[in-house]
């Protein structure tokens, strides 16, 4: 069969990427050729758009042992111990089917971690929606954490934090990015299909005609009405059959059964089967009668790019395939032998005796072409940056300080966090509600604090200081839970790329996230570009959402943002500058203005910051610790005192002398933090700091059960009704679908 | 008037139902052999209010489509008494 | 030593943790697959937490049926101890082998949060190590923890001593509170709240632990 | 023979039914007055085997005694086609 002429644009392919096609085959492409090439190089797998830039980031360290271009990166976080860690977005899924989309989106990620021959551990989802007065809004926020609790419970694996926020341009495109972490248990797998002659097993649930074309369908390109009508591809995710595919996963690994091990995600089996054997230089052999089906007379091309959920190949030595076979029996996982690894460098596919597909695997794999789209500073930003930046002074301190507490991207995150099991495994030492979640590796001393961060309003006003300071806050949050920041994961959220202004965002974000890992020696292990997120032509702000790993030698060092005990001193660390009001809560929020320029960011005092408070908390001189971002000063010690039921008595008048008042409690000057120590620590604290150069001012002491500002005083019982409350009132007001 | 109204909310035919399939799986180890194609759905039993039967189905028909039923993956069935 | 066979279903995933709290009180704990039609020879079995085959249709309805349970239901008549936690007690309560049904929450959420339960009963073999009134940190972590039972039975139930922890501040909508309960003949407990999840200080509460070596004491001293 | 059977799951009178209550009072909310009694079950469908209608009938209502209803909260109902 031979495609027809215009087949190619219907799947999303160019005139140019069909001649290159063409060229690749010396001969006209087969449909179901021609379909396995339109996934594989759609944007969303091929990175076609971003690869260009990608490989601009800092990729090696020390402790990577597997950088960017695998399942999940890898890390070493202790002598012979090694974590995967890898974030995925699933924004465009999530809109046309909150509770399902998200859902799926947590299997996808759970499954790249297992990939790598690692148990996961733990999840982080980071989201965005519109503004909550929007019933749909209301809807999707509801759905989609309901699918994440939904699907992460019922697997097994914890949900242990993230970040939530709110801006009227996710309004229709929200973004669910979720993060997971997975241990090495017995040894690292790869995606390889090593070995002539090996066979290839697929294994977990049958193959079905959902999500046909998923990727290329739903991530890359634009949404408008007509998305509605994408909707046949929707999947539904089965927790269930996830956890016995990561059972059987794992002790396919452990029992040395299998050789190389991939994930089916999107692209469906193309991408595994192709990216297998060009990694290895080896082709793969497959006869696609043999793929267990859920639905009856599949075509060919839909077997090859279905995108049928909890799906894994791995590539198997003769002499274990019964074992294999035996192991995935046990567990009540459907496997299939359906081909073999072989000699030639492609991959070929026959359904009853006739080659549907014969394709170079590289071609399939790596030679999707890699554009340089053009670039362009919007006019506009000029502007944005130029105009007043908000940070007039606000009627009166005390008020301001009860609606940023009220703000929903501030308030208490109690209302998502408790849907997610996030204490499975035992290891939750830092639970959701802190800074960064610290979790201790099963069984042993070690523990990493992971945290995700993408100040969208930041990166709307430049994207490359936004991203700098993504980079920094998410390094921050680890530090403030007694880590030092190792590496990141990331994903990029953004608009358009044949948008010129949107790349150059794109081109600026990886120019900042380049510049502030470098400065803060945490190297980037993978990530993810999600495109297109827009609706009727309105870009999203560009939002790179950054998960940062530290490690913790021991996970008795860590701190939490809670006040202690009555008495202790609270110290201000860092210095406050009166005009870090761009892109600020308090801005948006006292003065409904998002403009002027983000917070200037020292990315050597950032780094001064993290090593006191790592060294500080190793030493134990911390009693709590919590890093200043979203809301500043003011913010930052009503949630020191809320976690601990403990309220205080303060003076940050001086912190700021410079400002008015307001600066002090409201700026979001980064390299901050407040902590709080018994007074015997307060001398080597301050020595500390000293060598470290960082700024530290004594500002007052924890106790009683009122937060007492000096110029004012609330009472601890007033602030947590407004906090717990705001968004527990909002959802249960009616939600439209 | 008051009417009755029942309504049968299923996933539609190509959606995946896990749930229907680990049903299927599990029967014939009680000894259940020969079942096939189990799906599950919601049933929705509701009173109402209106002027005649036509009206009672317009309404609750509009209330699977915005509330009851979730028309991306869900097909619906009423049935008025 | 005391032995505990954990029961692994397709679908649980409390195995791990309950294994690491016991081993951890002393115990020497052991995973007996759900598929086996007989139980090692253990004092204790746990049936743990999780979604036994994605507690599909219903939590517990399918479990239920697994060759294992017929061990199980042999080993409580022999008097055997067996605990259910989470997921456990909803098998338990759809095996028939202890009373009422486990429904949604009233708040329609999943909740996972700590929980304070009260002592109703310090007299059963989960609770000897506490006195009546103390209150024990837990945390929970379910969507279907209310339970419910006909009136009558329920009367019976309470007269009998059968209610064991009690939620101090109800959060699921439980009849009567009821977190965890014991059979008629005291040997068998079901609970929502998770006693492995509470065996270390460090990770907010080891009251959990006063449950859990309750019945290893009780274990102890019936051989003695 | 084959048969299509359907099953209607629904809590039993007298048990409270959080989910029918939630969409009774968000009904309202979308415009929709006058509704009461809202109860919201489970429907399973599926094709069985069978001589005739009656023994499809016997073993659909044994699966639900057995398995597709929790008899201490749960009624139901079978349909064969
Ligand atoms: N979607 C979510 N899932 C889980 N935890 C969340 C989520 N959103 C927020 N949280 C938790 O709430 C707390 C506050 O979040 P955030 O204000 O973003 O912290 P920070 O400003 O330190 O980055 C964190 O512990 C975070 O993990
Ligand atoms: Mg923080």
């Amino acid at each position: 069969m031979t495609a027809d002429l215009l087949v190619h644009r219907e799947l999303g392919l160019t005139d140019d990427e069909l001649d290159q096609i063409r060229a690749e085959l010396g001969r006209e492409p087969t449909y179901t050729e021609l379909a396995m090439f339109s996934v594989m190089w759609s944007e969303h797998c091929s990175y076609k758009s971003s690869r260009l830039h990608l490989t601009k980031l800092p990729s090696k360290g020390d402790a990577i042992l597997v950088g960017p271009g695998e399942g999940a990166g890898i890390i070493e976080v202790a002598p012979g111990v090694a974590v995967a860690w890898k974030a995925e977005s699933h924004n465009h899924p999530s809109f046309v089917e909150p509770f399902n989309g998200a859902a799926t989106g947590v299997g996808g990620i759970i499954r790249d971690i297992v990939s790598m021959g690692a148990r996961p551990i733990a999840l982080m989802d980071s989201l965005r929606f519109g503004e909550l007065d929007d019933p749909r809004t209301r809807y999707l926020m509801d759905g989609v954490v309901h699918g994440i609790s939904s699907y992460g419970n019922s697997v097994g694996v914890p949900t242990v934090g993230g970040e939530t926020a709110f801006e009227d341009c996710y309004a229709d495109n929200p973004l669910v990015n979720v993060a997971c972490l997975g241990v090495v248990e017995h040894k690292l797998m790869q995606g390889r299909a090593t070995g002539t002659g090996n066979k290839v097993l697929l294994f977990g649930s049958s193959t079905g005609r959902d999500g046909i074309g998923g990727a290329s369908v739903l991530a890359s390109a634009g949404f408008d009405d007509s998305s509605m009508e994408k909707r046949p591809s929707v999947q539904v995710g089965d927790p269930f059959s996830e956890k016995l595919l990561i059972e059987a996963s794992l002790e396919l690994v452990a029992r040395d059964l299998i050789v190389g091990l991939q994930d089916l995600g999107a692209g469906g089996i193309s991408c595994p089967a192709s990216e297998m054997a060009a990694k290895a230089g080896t082709g793969i052999y497959l006869t696609a009668d043999d793929v267990h089906l859920r639905e009856q007379e599949m075509q060919p091309f839909e077997i090859m790019i279905s995108e049928s959920q909890e799906r894994m190949l791995a590539i198997v030595e003769p002499r274990c395939v019964d074992e294999a076979l035996a192991v995935c029996a046990h567990w009540g996982v459907p496997a299939r032998v359906i081909g073999e690894v072989t000699s030639s460098d492609r991959l070929e596919v026959d359904v009853g005796g006739d080659t549907v597909a014969d394709v170079p695997a590289r071609a399939l794999a790596d030679a999707a072409p890699v554009l340089d789209r053009a670039r362009q500073r919007p006019e506009w930003i000029d502007d944005l940056q130029a105009s007043p930046n908000g940070g007039d002074p606000p009627e009166d301190l005390a008020g301001a300080l009860s609606t940023l507490l009220a703000s929903p991207s501030i308030c208490s995150k109690r209302w998502v966090w408790e849907q997610y099991d996030h204490m499975i495994f035992l290891g939750t030492i830092g639970p959701p509600g802190g800074d960064a979640a610290v979790i201790r590796l099963p069984d042993r001393e070690v523990a990493v604090a992971i945290s995700t961060d993408g100040p969208g309003r930041y990166c709307y006003l430049d994207p490359c200081d936004g991203a700098r300071l993504a980079v920094a806050e998410s390094a921050r949050n680890v530090a403030a839970a007694g880590a030092r920041p190792v590496a990141i994961t990331n994903c990029l959220n953004l608009g358009n790329p044949e948008d010129p202004e949107v790349m150059w965002q794109f081109g600026e974000v990886i120019r900042g996230i380049s510049d502030a890992c470098n400065a803060l020696g945490t190297p980037v292990t993978g990530g993810n570009v999600s495109f297109y997120n827009e609706t009727k032509g309105r870009p999203i702000y560009p939002t790179p959402v950054i998960g940062m790993l530290g490690v913790l030698d021991s996970y008795r060092t860590a701190v939490g943002v809670g006040f202690v005990e009555e008495g202790h001193q609270i110290l201000l660390l860092g210095s406050t500058d009166p005009g870090d009001f761009g892109g600020s809560e308090y801005a948006k929020m006292i003065h409904r203005i998002v403009a002027g320029t983000p917070p200037k960011l020292d990315l050597q005092a950032e780094r001064s910051l993290h090593l006191l408070l790592h060294s500080a908390a190793t030493q134990g001189l911390m009693a709590s610790c919590h890093d200043l971002s979203h809301g500043g000063a003011a913010v930052a010690l009503v949630e020191c005192a809320m976690a601990a039921h403990l309220g205080f008595s303060v003076d940050i008048s001086d912190v700021c002398p410079q400002g008015e008042p307001h600066s002090a409690w409201f700026s979001e000057t980064p390299s901050r933090a407040v902590v709080s120590c018994a007074e015997e620590h307060v001398e080597t604290l301050a020595g500390l700091a000293a060598t470290h150069r960082v700024p530290l001012s004594l500002i007052g002491v924890t106790g009683g059960s009122d937060l007492d500002f000096g110029p004012f005083a609330i009472e601890l019982t007033t602030v947590e009704e407004i906090t717990e409350r705001a968004l527990p009132n909002t959802l249960s007001a009616s939600m439209d679908r | 008037m008051a009417f009755s109204a029942q309504v049968n909310v299923m996933l539609k035919p190509g959606i995946a139902d896990p749930q229907g399939q680990t049903i299927e799986r599990s029967l014939p180890v009680l000894g259940y052999t020969g079942v096939r194609d189990v799906r599950v759905g919601k049933r929705i039993e509701l009173q109402l209010e209106a002027a005649d039967e036509g009206e009672a189905r317009d309404r609750v028909t509009e209330m699977c489509d915005k509330l009851l039923a979730n028309p991306v993956i869900e097909s619906y069935e009423v049935t008025i008494q | 030593m005391t032995s505990a066979g954990i029961v692994v279903f397709p679908g649980s995933n409390c195995e791990q943790d309950c294994m690491r709290s016991l081993a951890a009180l002393g115990a020497s704990p052991q995973y007996v697959w759900h598929a086996e039609s007989a139980l090692p020879d253990v004092d204790i079995v746990v049936l743990p937490g999780g979604f036994a085959h994605g507690d599909y249709l219903r939590t517990g309805a399918i479990a239920r049926f697994s060759p294992v349970m017929d061990a199980v239901r042999k080993h409580a008549e022999a008097g055997g101890l067996v605990i259910g936690i989470c997921n456990g007690f909803q098998i338990l309560c759809e095996a028939g082998l202890l009373p009422g049904a486990l429904r949604k929450n009233a708040g329609l959420k999943f909740l996972c949060k700590w929980t304070e339960v009260r002592v109703e009963n310090a007299t059963t073999r989960f609770t000897s190590r506490a006195r009546v009134g103390d209150v024990l940190k837990i945390p929970i972590n379910h969507f279907e923890g209310n339970w419910y039972s006909d009136p009558e039975s329920w009367r019976r139930i309470r007269d009998n001593g059968q209610v064991v922890l009690t939620y101090v501040d109800n959060p699921n909508g439980s009849l009567g509170a009821v977190a965890g309960l014991c059979n008629e003949t005291g040997n068998v407990m079901g609970l929502m709240p998770h006693p492995e999840r509470a065996c270390e200080a460090t990770l907010g509460s080891d009251d959990g632990g006063v449950i859990l070596r309750s019945m290893l004491d009780h274990v102890r001293d019936s051989v003695a």
